[in-house]
């Protein structure tokens, strides 16, 4: 129960945009209604800051958010993103921060220490200081002799730097075996390596996991609330479209994944990814911690038609998961030179405006059951 | 192969698997009407090589093919009803018909004969109610006829599909009819009222609302969406609930908008009737109409249908599953008992609702009641039933978010699409959805309430269009 | 191995690897040398050894979960990589030994996670239970 | 001996078109599941006829196995072309009365049996009641009329499953098949691909079924289906080189499977350079075959 009022006060608002707070009206006192004037004017929904997102394109875009206070502002207002080392909220720094007190409380059977491997790092850092110091020299060296050009320079410098790389990872597998020869070699070594790699110089646990965003949540999140340090058409054009003016596919099934994520969010839903029942959505009614997804939502193109099998694979996929499979068909009824052209001004809402959704659902149907 | 099982949530205990045991045949022949459905069975992962298992699998084989061989398709003498095949029309004729079917088969002429479609005629000689021939040379030549010959009587493979989709029905106690065809006279029972002279003058004034308001099929694109999507939105607006900020957002894609009630309904069908265009090309059609079992059922007077069937090959390489725009054509095309229409379950709502050939069903039903009287017999069907309200206490309303995730997950209009895969007969029902006009966000409570917040969320966001009806409900509470 | 600050470029292998030694708990996850051009992209296989023994999986004659090879693929909203049966016949050709049966196909999708399906070479049985 | 596969031929505007092949000889039927064909039995059984559990005559087959049959000289397709009420019709001219005399007496002889043997029946149950004594059987005469009359509308009127009628056509008209009606076949329901697919299961011993409702082309089973779990959902064959994997649908597969206890396999005919195949029946070719499952984790 305690759990639930407590849910209640995390998660009060559905989206990271608050309503405006005003203080109460009292009709007799003037005052009151100054004061109520000023906040409205002073008011503002806007969020203080824009939250900062990093995007990784590797020819598929990751959208990450890693500041540690908008990764929990952007999933307690609204659910927005995965943590990535987590099952949905990004809960793994708290894991390991725990983790490790309780292990230097003594109640864990202790395996390693914080010290031992802050020692490690230490030592770790020295060694490579030389290591490093040895390159700096023999390019000193190099240069000294003149037989640099400065294409040649840059080429060693890259090969060197490479080599360090990988010297500081053997160095610390090296380490880690050499010292921790014992029974359960194996299960030392797993530790090692991911604690190693948990806590920096300094003993402190190191935030790997960042909350990552789908494309649609971006745009949601930059287009509709405006809350990113992003625009919505450089998201599209710079990292989506990779600059090109093409109405590709990617481009299509970019507009129509949104637009049907935009309609749901825009309902009240809570829309997360379905990949694990192999569908584009799920729709929580408020989110996650509340109550189970009710609906799998797949986005077809209005035109779609596939082979009946995948229909009969994705309604047992849902029958089997209790949630009912909703199909939405987008349509796009502006031409594609027009969305492009839209994209290009700027004027994302009107490239929006351009498409429609229609929704059918697909349940499978037992004749014995619907008789009587 | 295939089965009617109540075990359709579970996986693991699907039709397929549900073992074929033909040795429990002798429970289930046709003088013991209870089914039981046998148990799913003890079969193995895979061959072991054992004795004992191919013992077990010979036994299976041997009571399978035992059952096959014994049998047999007839009739007695006594019993015996004669149906003769016509080949140039491709239909059968029962001159003398008698049995249980003739009462939901087929047509019956001023004379007393059945007339049958082809599929019906198979699916009776298949049961051995009727003993098939071809009749040649008036009534001097009647050659007996045999399934293959029959059979070799198809002639497309949809033609096929329609009949095993057909008798599977058929075999589970549902009344299944043609919706498209007819041998005799069309008999048309129609939820839409006929389109007289009077009504037709009313409905082309109708129809031009129509036709503006269908250059919307969308709702609602909001011309302020310039300022809601820019950068400057939340300096410009101040927005003192979150329900204010998502009624701004979803302005931004527009939704097919589809019929809710009565009334959308017949507003649609007046303004399609008009407009020619509308028919969108599609392979699949309705093919059958179908009634729950019902005992008082009249084939001249049909009630409107439970539910509709259209019927798809899998295999078929011309066919392909409907697009958006054919799942439309679909939906439009319905006439059926809507069941997502309030007071659906009550059989007098569905007579003052129903025309057959053009006249109110109500009114059709009281003149049977009244012609009976007359002629001092009791009446042959009873006009005024109980409501049938089975499931439904009355007085006892569902509450608003409870009724909402019913609309969510029904949807509106539905067909059921009964799908062929070599023999193997499956159903999906599929329905019109509208996401778009339901508001599932979460309100929260004002303030200081914030530690019992149970009972204000339940009171879940409201779009102006749910306003009243929830408003109403709160009234009969 | 060690994961540099510097978290952008980082390729889907350590994307794979970080989630299986950081939220899966595998040890010794390595990325393999051997690597295969395909389509414009080099594709390198993981391995690494499981906390527990996999289902359908083996064991050392210690009752220890053996290693196991991952192929880690990207798959976004709007696209995704190719991975088609000629491929697979290249990976298991190219970059596993006569004896590896199966490899653990490593989704990493566009909304932060990973999801992990064997795929074995061949007809192979399901579960018995 | 092979068995009798009906290929019923429809003509259409489009050109021709064939329906599903039919097996209506219950000993072929036998005969098959010998050899791992069991077909879908879909008939009405005359015994049961409310249910769809146990069904009878005809068998469908899955195009597929047609083809395996009839390329492993197990079967010959009995080709019935075109309007075969047409023919029936010629033949009634030829020969109507004839044959309607021979229906008759065919009916009257089996009448004859039933009454012969349901009078046996009925003087041995009055035998074993006492109520005659044997030698005075067959003279009495009270009664007799009304159990002649009782006796006459028991008699059983038998509508055959197969046809002679059929045969006699069939024989005078077109026999067999050729290589362009089994393209239009395995085009009209499936391709080739499916086929190689089928066959290189069948070669390791899988007995297939349809397998639509449970979102593949095939179910596999280690043997017969009477006996065993299915082992797995067989997809629609892949094109080798260039279709690739629907992640999305792997998911969703994997996770079916997961339920069911079925693996999903996917496959796809390694192409051959032979470029003379296109019009030949490609009928030996390696297939690739992957099995997915969900690793459990993740």
């Amino acid at each position: 129960m305690s759990k639930r009022v407590s849910n209640a006060v995390r998660y009060k608002n559905p989206l990271p945009i608050h309503p405006l707070e005003l203080p109460e009206l009292i009709i007799h006192n003037p005052v009151s209604w100054v004061y109520w004037t000023y906040c409205y004017i002073t008011g503002c929904n806007t969020l203080q800051h824009k939250i900062h997102v990093d995007i990784v394109n590797n020819g598929i875009v990751h959208i990450e958010v890693r500041n540690q206070d908008d990764m929990k502002y952007l999933w307690e207002n609204g659910f927005f993103g995965t943590g990535q080392l987590s099952r949905s909220e990004p809960t793994w720094y708290n894991h390991m921060q725990s983790r490790f007190q309780s292990e230097e409380n003594g109640t864990a059977d202790k395996k390693i220490s914080l010290e031992q491997v802050t020692k490690f790092r230490r030592q770790q850092r020295t060694e490579f200081k030389k290591q490093r110091e040895l390159v700096e020299a023999k390019l000193l060296n190099l240069r000294k002799k003149g037989e640099l050009s400065p294409e040649e320079e840059t080429r060693i410098l890259e090969q060197e730097r490479e080599k360090l790389r990988k010297f500081k990872d053997d160095q610390l597998a090296l380490h880690l075996l050499k010292e921790n020869r014992n029974d359960n070699l194996e299960e030392q070594e797993r530790l090692l390596i991911q604690e190693a790699e948990v806590i920096n110089e300094n003993g402190e646990i190191r935030q790997l996991e960042s909350l990552e965003l789908m494309p649609v949540e971006t745009l949601f999140l930059s287009f509709a609330l405006d809350v990113l340090d992003v625009t919505p058409s450089d998201f599209i054009i710079k990292h989506c479209m990779d600059n090109s003016f093409d109405y590709t596919d990617e481009l299509h099934k970019l507009l129509i994944q949104y637009s049907a994520y935009h309609h749901y969010r825009s309902h009240g839903w809570c829309v997360r990814s379905g990949i694990k029942f192999g569908s584009d959505y799920i729709l929580y009614k408020r989110g996650p911690p509340f109550q189970h997804a009710d609906f799998c939502v797949m986005v077809l193109d209005s035109n779609c038609s596939k082979p009946y099998t995948w229909y009969s694979t994705m309604a047992r996929v849902c029958g089997g998961a209790n949630k009912t499979l909703l199909l939405c068909y987008v349509e796009r009824i502006n031409s594609k030179e027009q969305i492009l052209q839209y994209i290009r001004q700027g004027h994302i809402s009107k490239a929006f405006n351009s498409f429609t959704v229609g929704e059918v659902i697909y349940k499978r149907w037992v004749p014995g059951k619907n008789r009587d | 192969m295939s089965t009617a099982t109540n075990q359709d949530t579970d996986l693991n205990l699907d039709e397929d698997e549900v073992i074929q045991d033909w040795s429990d045949i002798s429970k289930i022949q046709n003088d013991n009407p209870i089914l039981s459905i046998p148990k799913r069975g003890e079969k193995d992962y895979e061959p072991d090589g054992t004795d004992i298992q191919e013992l077990l699998l010979y036994r299976a084989k041997k009571a399978m093919f035992d059952t096959l061989e014994n049998s047999v398709r007839g009739s007695t003498s006594k019993s015996q009803v004669k149906g003769y095949y016509i080949p140039d029309k491709h239909i059968a004729m029962v001159p003398y018909a008698k049995g249980n079917f003739v009462q939901s088969m087929g047509e019956t002429d001023k004379d007393g004969t059945l007339w049958l479609h082809f599929f019906e005629f198979l699916y009776l000689a298949e049961r051995g109610t009727i003993t098939p021939f071809w009749k040649a040379y008036g009534n001097n030549v009647e050659l007996p006829l045999s399934i293959e010959d029959l059979y070799s009587y198809f002639k497309t493979q949809k033609e096929m599909d329609n009949f095993s989709i057909y008798a599977h029905l058929k075999r589970l106690g549902f009344i299944v009819r043609s919706s498209d065809q007819y041998i005799i006279t069309k008999n048309n029972t129609s939820f839409y009222p006929p389109m007289n002279f009077k009504s037709y003058t009313i409905g082309s004034m109708r129809n031009i609302i129509n036709r503006i308001s269908s250059t919307f099929t969308y709702t609602g694109i909001s011309l302020f969406n310039g300022i809601i999507f820019s950068q400057w939105h939340f300096y410009l607006r101040r927005y003192r609930s979150s329900p204010d900020i998502y009624e701004s957002l979803n302005k931004l894609i527009s939704y097919h908008k589809i019929p809710h009630s009565i009334t959308d309904l017949r507003h649609e069908y007046s303004s399609l009737k008009r407009s020619t265009s509308n028919s969108t090309p599609t392979s699949l059609h309705i093919t059958f109409n179908i009634w729950k079992p019902n005992p008082t059922f009249k084939k001249k007077y049909p009630e409107l249908p439970d539910y509709q069937v259209v019927t798809y090959n899998k295999n078929m390489t011309n066919q392909s599953f409907p697009t958006f725009n054919e799942l439309e054509a679909l939906f439009r095309s319905l006439d059926y008992k809507f069941n997502f229409i309030e007071h659906s379950s009550n059989t007098d709502f569905w007579n003052k609702n129903t025309y057959n050939n053009g006249v109110l069903r109500e009114d059709i039903l009281n003149d049977l009641t009244n012609n009976a009287r007359n002629k001092n017999k009791q009446p042959k069907i009873v006009t005024k039933k109980p409501t049938e309200n089975k499931n439904k206490k009355p007085g006892k309303e569902l509450p608003p978010h409870i009724q909402q995730l019913k609309r969510l997950k029904n949807g509106y209009r539905s067909f059921l699409l009964a799908i062929m895969d070599n023999g193997i007969v499956s159903f999906a029902k599929i329905s019109e959805a509208d996401f778009g006009s339901e508001n599932v966000w979460y309100v929260p409570p004002p303030k200081g309430t914030i530690g019992r917040p149970n009972k204000n969320w339940r009171k879940t966001n409201k779009s102006k269009d749910n306003h009243r009806k929830e408003k109403e409900q709160s009234e009969i509470k | 191995m060690y994961r540099t600050d510097n978290k952008d470029g980082l390729s889907i292998e350590n994307t794979v690897r970080t989630n299986l030694v950081h939220f899966q708990n595998w040890s010794n996850v390595v990325i393999c040398e051997e690597s295969l051009e395909w389509e414009d992209r080099i594709i390198r296989l993981i391995s690494g050894i499981p906390p527990t023994t996999l289902s359908n999986g083996e064991s050392d004659e210690n009752g220890n979960p053996t290693r196991e090879f991952l192929l880690p693929i990207s798959l976004a909203q709007y696209n995704a990589e190719h991975l088609t049966i000629e491929c697979l016949d290249q990976i298991f050709d190219k970059l596993c030994n006569s004896e590896t049966k199966r490899i653990i196909l490593s989704i990493v999708n566009d909304d932060g996670t990973t999801v992990f399906y064997f795929v074995y070479k061949g007809v192979h049985k399901p579960k018995k239970n | 001996m092979p068995v009798t596969i009906n290929l019923i031929c429809g003509a259409q505007e489009d050109g021709q078109t064939i329906l599903s092949p039919l097996i209506f000889n219950i000993d072929d039927i036998k005969k098959l599941r010998d050899v791992g064909i069991c077909g879908i039995l879909s008939g009405t059984l005359p015994s049961a006829a409310q249910q769809n559990i146990f069904l009878s005559v005809p068998l469908k087959l899955m195009i597929e196995e047609a083809i395996w049959l009839y390329l492993n000289g197990l079967a010959e397709f009995k080709v019935l072309r075109g309007d075969t009420a047409h023919l029936v019709k010629e033949i009634l001219d030829r020969d109507a009365h004839n044959i309607h005399v021979v229906a008759k007496e065919r009916l009257e002889r089996s009448f004859e049996l039933q009454r012969e043997y349901k009078r046996e029946q009925h003087r041995l149950k009055l035998e074993r009641l006492g109520i005659i004594s044997p030698e005075t059987s067959n003279k009495n005469t009270s009664d007799q009329s009304q159990n002649d009359k009782l006796l006459e509308a028991s008699l059983f009127i038998e509508t055959p499953t197969t046809s002679n009628l059929l045969n006699n056509l069939h024989l005078n008209h077109e026999n067999g098949i050729n290589d362009n009606l089994l393209h239009i076949l395995v085009s009209q329901y499936s391709n080739w691909d499916n086929f190689l697919l089928f066959q290189a299961l069948k070669d390791k011993g899988y007995v297939l079924a349809p397998g639509g409702r449970f979102g593949g082309k095939f179910i596999a089973y280690p043997g017969d289906p009477l006996r065993y779990h299915s082992h797995m959902v067989v997809r629609d064959a892949l094109h080798y080189k260039d279709q690739p994997l629907d992640l999305l649908e792997l998911a969703a597969n994997a996770r079916l499977g997961t339920a069911v206890k079925k693996i999903w396999v996917i496959g796809a005919p390694i192409p051959t350079n032979d470029k003379l195949e296109s019009n030949n029946i490609p009928s030996k070719k390696d297939v690739s075959f992957y099995s997915v499952e969900w690793a459990g984790f993740g």
